[in-house]
């Protein structure tokens, strides 16, 4: 290496040198981009998946869920665990177990694609703690659903007779216009989208190209219309009070 | 450190003073990347021999496959090479679509481009971090993590999960691209272009990155082809070899993008394709999204998915190289024998006998710039 | 300092701090089993010299010691040990011969020692030990260059030589690159 | 009052005072480098103890006085208990003898240059020593690089020195600062009628003193994706947290020293306003200012390769501070030749 080119490496050496500080000077002036955990959370987006949890109806006040079993067959890791028995007058089965493992579940999604009936949906709590194993290793979701329930019959004025015969029969294939539901005060879910379940998009069926528009607006705002993923923007938007029901208080969210 | 190796201890004495030390590096080590052991001799700093050792986190990923119908089997994939979970999926659902000859509709496969060229970006972000690391930079690894949040958070907003997507699904995808997924990367890809353009300068021109780097753990394409690495490494070597060229998948063949190749054969070699891949990744994205057809998003399958029996091989370009899936079928709804063959396995073969000779600095640089996925080894 | 009511008293016991160390030092630095111990002994031995030379009014000296022995000698020599033998002490030589060698190396030892005793006790000095020169930079390198300049240019040579030697040393070692 | 006047209660009082200091910057120091890398990578750092975090070196130094100092059997426990006091010893020596203003000095020495240095050059023997009797491979390899390091940059860092040497004329470092009075053209750094290399001095000073501190970039003593924490691998608790300390007291040390040298220690810089507490305000904004640099390179720049460190003592810096020597020799003796 003779001298001149020595030379210049330093010198280029020591200009790249002064650039990086600059970079970093510079940076260093932008504001802080750093959510402050406990003080600050995060909103989930729609379509976030956390663990799985029974829906509301909110026109029943009671689970869709039929206990078919088809999310157990579904599940790659063996994680849920569902019963149910069928009440007399009803067509179907109603659940009365739904257990979920949630230290085995990988999130994958199976369970909720694999549902006829559109019964159980994604909850938005992302930090779910708790300092005891067997409130993820038993995570007892029927329980959680009848504490929704519960607020849901206090906001109702007029609930319905709990085992009575129910005029609409949930998780029935036809789909009940969706109209929107009555105004529900639970806290969080202000705006329930579907009051009965969509038609599924032809997922495992033959493909229905017509519910699949892909220049459908942003899902949730408009659930009334057939929305290619109807299962996830109705998850969506009837999560809000999931919150309330996991297995320990979420911190509270105080700005974001 | 493992009592028995220690050859601190005195050496009996009719042997005289020991010239050489084994240097346990890892499981637990702060530039092993997870939990990769290198068992290095070393004569001073100097490495004699370096021999990994792995299988650590073994998961058995082949056997569950095996034993498990394919619908289930795909979350797994996605836990193979967590950096590059869309590539893996991708080469499992393409795997299946070739075998049951599932028509997949070509917004999917646009879809598909676009969140597997995300992936590989984000990737080589952790990658570039990592790397930094080694080699004692902190902050890179937060610049990049700034940025990958965004792709992250456009992925979690089109598929719900953040790192383990499992977004693919036999014949097209768990859900269709919204319009806020599809201007949120337009936006991304115009933010990332001049973030590319301040990596270069704050690292890539750096008098100190290049020192470590130039000419450091050659690689020559003759020893690529003999351990099979493939990706950046053999592209660093100065072999236009990309599976998406050589083994053209998906809509590829239709979109137009340059493969970085740099003949030195060195760490820079390698760290250079992946800063130019991440552009050619951007270049990609635009195409792509000027590109996508309206559609379904996903074809016709059957409901209870039998491969028909036979032997289907599929391989896709992932962030670290070629990731190839074999099926071999009895014609029942699992597979007779899965066979995952994972870029950075070959990635790391080499690194015993490109290591040699190395001083343990230079050699821990360039495991950095192999870009190893520890759970990618093992899997 | 004249003032102060114990500075005799604090003197006195800074005096002993210093002869302490070098006798501790040096105890140690002979000693020890341990190679690395020694070397910990002999730099407390310089530090506890470089304590008597500051009381011999040259802190110039006193500070060279402990730039030049301490961070530069013993470092080396701790570098030294540090990269050939493992510190297990050597097999015990046959206390005969070690006898033998010891005892002579004592005998010459206490010869020197005492001889030099006689000459510092006996010969008249022609200055006194107190502050010759005002210790500045200027007065040391007048002095190196002109009263001792032949012995500072054979420093100088034998520095080269150690140089050289080292690096036929270094040269010689590792042919593996 | 006559009774503080004494010279031992004086001297006492002083050391008192500059303990202090040490551990209330290597504390807060401490804190410093976590905030301003948060700010670098835009994040807030430590907020959490105190307001803004001001009681995390609080937190931080009961959490670590609480832990146990572990003796890994098979080590050398003496020197491996010595090793951490040793490494603190030389800074606190040094700070006898800076000025921090024009009379706030414990001991003002007519060589007190050569007093810095000489107890400078004891702190890569406790390093080495916390190393080697640490007994881990990591460790030694650790200590090895110290040394080679440490000799390899005390060479170019000398030769700068006695640049200066020749320039001022004087090891007094007070002297030394009050040669630099007036505007701060009159500081050695800008120089250039005397050498117009005088900025580049000032440069190879401070990468000096960054690898004499072990400081990233040049950090291959405790370079932890190679050699997990070197030396300090073994050390817990509060023996690791005097060796953590030392590296900021040493910080303080060199940037004091490079104050004192270049930029005229508590001179002001515009030839008014040094006296009486104004001294040791600009003493402290230069040396901080230093500091807070050390801190900001730190934080943008990979950790150089251990050769590479070394060709850019021996092949870069020893030349060129050799070069600067000779041409400060020639320009100061040049006008002798036209007399």
């Amino acid at each position: 290496m003779s001298l001149k080119s020595a030379v210049r490496e330093t010198l280029t050496g020591f200009k790249s040198l002064l650039t990086g500080m600059r970079i970093t000077a510079r940076e260093a002036t932008k504001p802080i981009i750093t959510v402050q955990y406990p003080h600050e959370t995060l909103k989930m987006p729609d379509r976030f998946r956390g663990h799985v949890q029974l829906i509301l109806d909110p026109e029943t006040g009671k689970s869709r869920c039929t206990a078919c079993g088809l999310c157990v067959r579904a599940c790659p890791s063996d994680c849920l665990e569902v019963d149910g028995i069928k009440r007399e007058g009803e067509k179907k089965k109603s659940v009365t177990e739904y257990k979920l493992d949630f230290t085995k579940c990988s999130l994958c999604g199976s369970c909720v694609e694999a549902c006829p009936s559109d019964a159980i949906e994604y909850s938005k709590a992302y930090n779910v703690v708790s300092r005891d194993r067997d409130d993820f290793a038993k995570m007892d979701l029927v329980k959680d659903l009848d504490a929704k329930a519960k607020v849901w019959a206090e906001t109702h004025p007029t609930p319905p007779a709990a085992p009575a015969p129910v005029a609409a029969t949930p998780g029935s294939p036809t789909p009940a216009t969706s109209a929107p539901a009555p105004a529900v005060a639970t806290p969080g879910s202000s705006t329930p989208a579907k009051a009965a379940p969509a038609p599924v998009a032809g997922r495992a069926e033959a493909g229905t190209p017509g519910s699949s528009n892909p220049a459908t607006p942003p899902a949730p705002a408009a659930a009334n219309s057939p929305t290619p993923s109807s299962s996830i923007a109705n998850a969506a938007a009837s999560t809000g009070a999931a919150a309330g029901a996991t297995p320990s208080p979420q911190p509270e969210s105080k700005t974001t | 450190m493992i009592a028995s190796k220690d050859n601190f201890s005195a050496a009996p004495a009719s042997q005289g003073p020991q010239e050489t030390f084994t240097l346990n590096l890892g499981p637990q080590h702060p530039a092993a990347h997870g939990v990769l052991r290198v068992l290095m001799t070393m004569d001073g700093e100097w490495i004699q021999r370096a021999e990994p050792v792995i299988g650590y986190i073994h998961r058995m990923h082949e056997k569950m496959g095996e034993n498990r119908t394919l619908a289930k089997f795909l979350p797994n994939t996605s836990r193979i090479d967590y950096l590059s979970a869309m590539h893996y999926t991708h080469a499992v659902v393409g795997a299946v679509e070739r075998a049951a000859k599932i028509e997949v509709p070509l917004r999917a496969e646009y879809i598909r481009v676009i969140t597997s060229e995300l992936n590989r970006i984000s990737s080589h972000m952790v990658w570039w971090g990592a790397l930094l690391l080694d080699l004692g930079g902190f902050t890179p690894i937060l610049y990049a993590f700034d940025d990958r949040e965004k792709i992250l958070d456009l992925l979690e907003g089109l598929c719900g999960a953040r790192l383990t997507y499992c977004y693919y699904r036999f014949g097209g995808l768990y859900n269709d691209a919204d319009d806020a997924f599809l201007k949120g990367t337009r936006d991304f890809v115009q933010h990332m272009k001049p973030r590319l353009q301040m990596y270069r300068d704050l690292v890539t021109d750096n008098i100190i990155l290049r020192k470590r780097l130039t000419d450091i753990g050659p690689i020559p394409a003759e020893m690529c082809r003999r351990y099979g690495a493939t990706g950046p490494v053999i592209r660093g070597a100065g072999v236009a070899y990309d599976v998406r060229r050589a083994e053209p998948y998906s809509v590829y063949p239709k979109l137009d993008f340059k493969i970085p190749t740099y003949p030195e054969a060195d760490s820079m070699a390698r760290y250079l394709v992946r800063m130019d891949e991440m552009e050619q990744s951007l270049y990609i994205i635009e195409q792509a999204l000027d590109q996508i057809p309206a559609g379904p998003f996903i074809g016709k399958v059957p409901r209870v998915l039998k491969l028909p029996p036979g032997d289907t091989c599929y391989a896709v370009e992932a962030a670290r190289g070629r990731f190839l899936v074999r099926l071999v079928s009895d014609g029942k709804d699992t597979a007779y024998r899965v066979k995952l063959r994972t870029p950075s396995f070959s990635n790391l073969s080499l690194y015993e006998e490109a290591s040699k000779g190395m001083i343990l600095p230079d050699a821990l640089a360039m495991m950095g710039s192999l870009d190893l996925v520890i759970p990618d080894i093992d899997r | 300092m004249n003032a102060f009511p114990f500075a005799d008293y604090l003197v006195t016991a800074i005096f002993a701090l210093a002869v302490g160390l070098t006798l501790v030092g040096a105890l140690v630095a002979a000693l020890s089993t341990r190679i690395i111990r020694g070397v910990s002994g002999l730099m407390i031995c310089c530090v506890g010299l470089a304590g008597l030379f500051y009381f011999l009014n040259s802190p110039f000296l006193a500070l060279m010691e402990i730039l030049i022995y301490v961070g530069a000698v013993c470092v080396t020599i701790v570098f030294g040990v540090m990269l050939s033998e493992p510190d297990e002490p050597a097999e015990p030589e046959k206390p005969g011969r070690a006898l033998l060698w010891g005892g002579t190396a004592a005998a010459i030892c206490l010869a020197v020692f005492l001889g030099i005793a006689h000459l510092a006790v006996n010969a008249p000095w022609a200055t006194p030990a107190k502050l010759t020169t005002d210790g500045s930079v200027r007065a040391i390198g007048v002095s190196l260059l002109t009263t001792y300049s032949l012995p500072f240019e054979l420093i100088s040579v034998v520095l080269l030589v150690a140089i050289l030697g080292a690096l036929v040393i270094a040269r010689s070692g590792r042919t593996k690159e | 009052m006559s009774f503080l006047a004494l010279e031992p209660i004086r001297v006492l009082l002083y050391l008192v005072g500059i303990c202090a200091f040490v551990g209330g910057n290597a504390a807060y120091l401490v804190l410093a480098e976590r905030k301003g890398a948060g700010r670098i990578q835009r994040r807030p750092g430590p907020n959490e103890a105190g307001w803004a975090g001001i009681l995390q070196p609080l937190a931080d130094g009961i959490k670590l006085l609480a832990k146990q100092v572990m003796v890994p059997p098979g080590t050398d426990a003496l020197l491996f208990r010595a090793a951490p006091l040793m490494v603190m010893a030389p800074p606190l020596m040094c700070l006898a003898t800076i000025p921090f203003g024009d009379t706030v000095v414990a001991r003002n020495l007519n060589i007190g240059l050569l007093f810095v240095f000489s107890f400078g050059s004891i702190n890569v023997m406790a390093l080495m020593l916390g190393g080697w009797a640490s007994r881990n491979k990591y460790s030694i390899i650790s200590a090895a690089r110290v040394v080679s390091q440490n000799v390899a940059y005390e060479i170019p860092m000398l030769l700068v020195v006695i640049t200066l040497l020749m320039i001022t004329g004087t090891m007094d470092l007070n002297e030394i600062i009050k040669q630099q009075a007036g505007w701060f053209w009159n500081w050695n750094v800008l120089k250039i009628w005397v050498n117009p290399l005088m900025p580049v001095t000032f440069v190879i000073f401070f990468t000096c003193m960054l690898a004499e501190t072990n400081r990233a970039p040049f950090d291959m003593a405790e370079a932890e994706s190679e050699l997990v924490a070197g030396a300090f691998t073994e050390y817990g608790g509060m023996g690791f947290g005097v060796f953590f300390m030392a590296e900021y007291a040493n910080i303080v040390v060199g940037c004091c020293l490079a104050t004192i040298l270049f930029f005229g220690g508590w001179q002001s810089p515009f030839g008014a306003l040094s006296d009486g507490l104004w001294g040791p305000i600009w003493f402290l904004g230069k040396t901080y200012a230093l500091i807070f640099t050390v801190i900001w390179i730190r934080w943008t720049f990979p950790r150089t390769q251990f050769y590479s460190l070394l060709n850019l003592s021996w092949k870069i810096l020893i030349p060129l501070s050799l070069f600067t020597l000779l041409l400060t020799g020639a320009m100061m003796k040049l006008p002798l030749l036209f007399k």
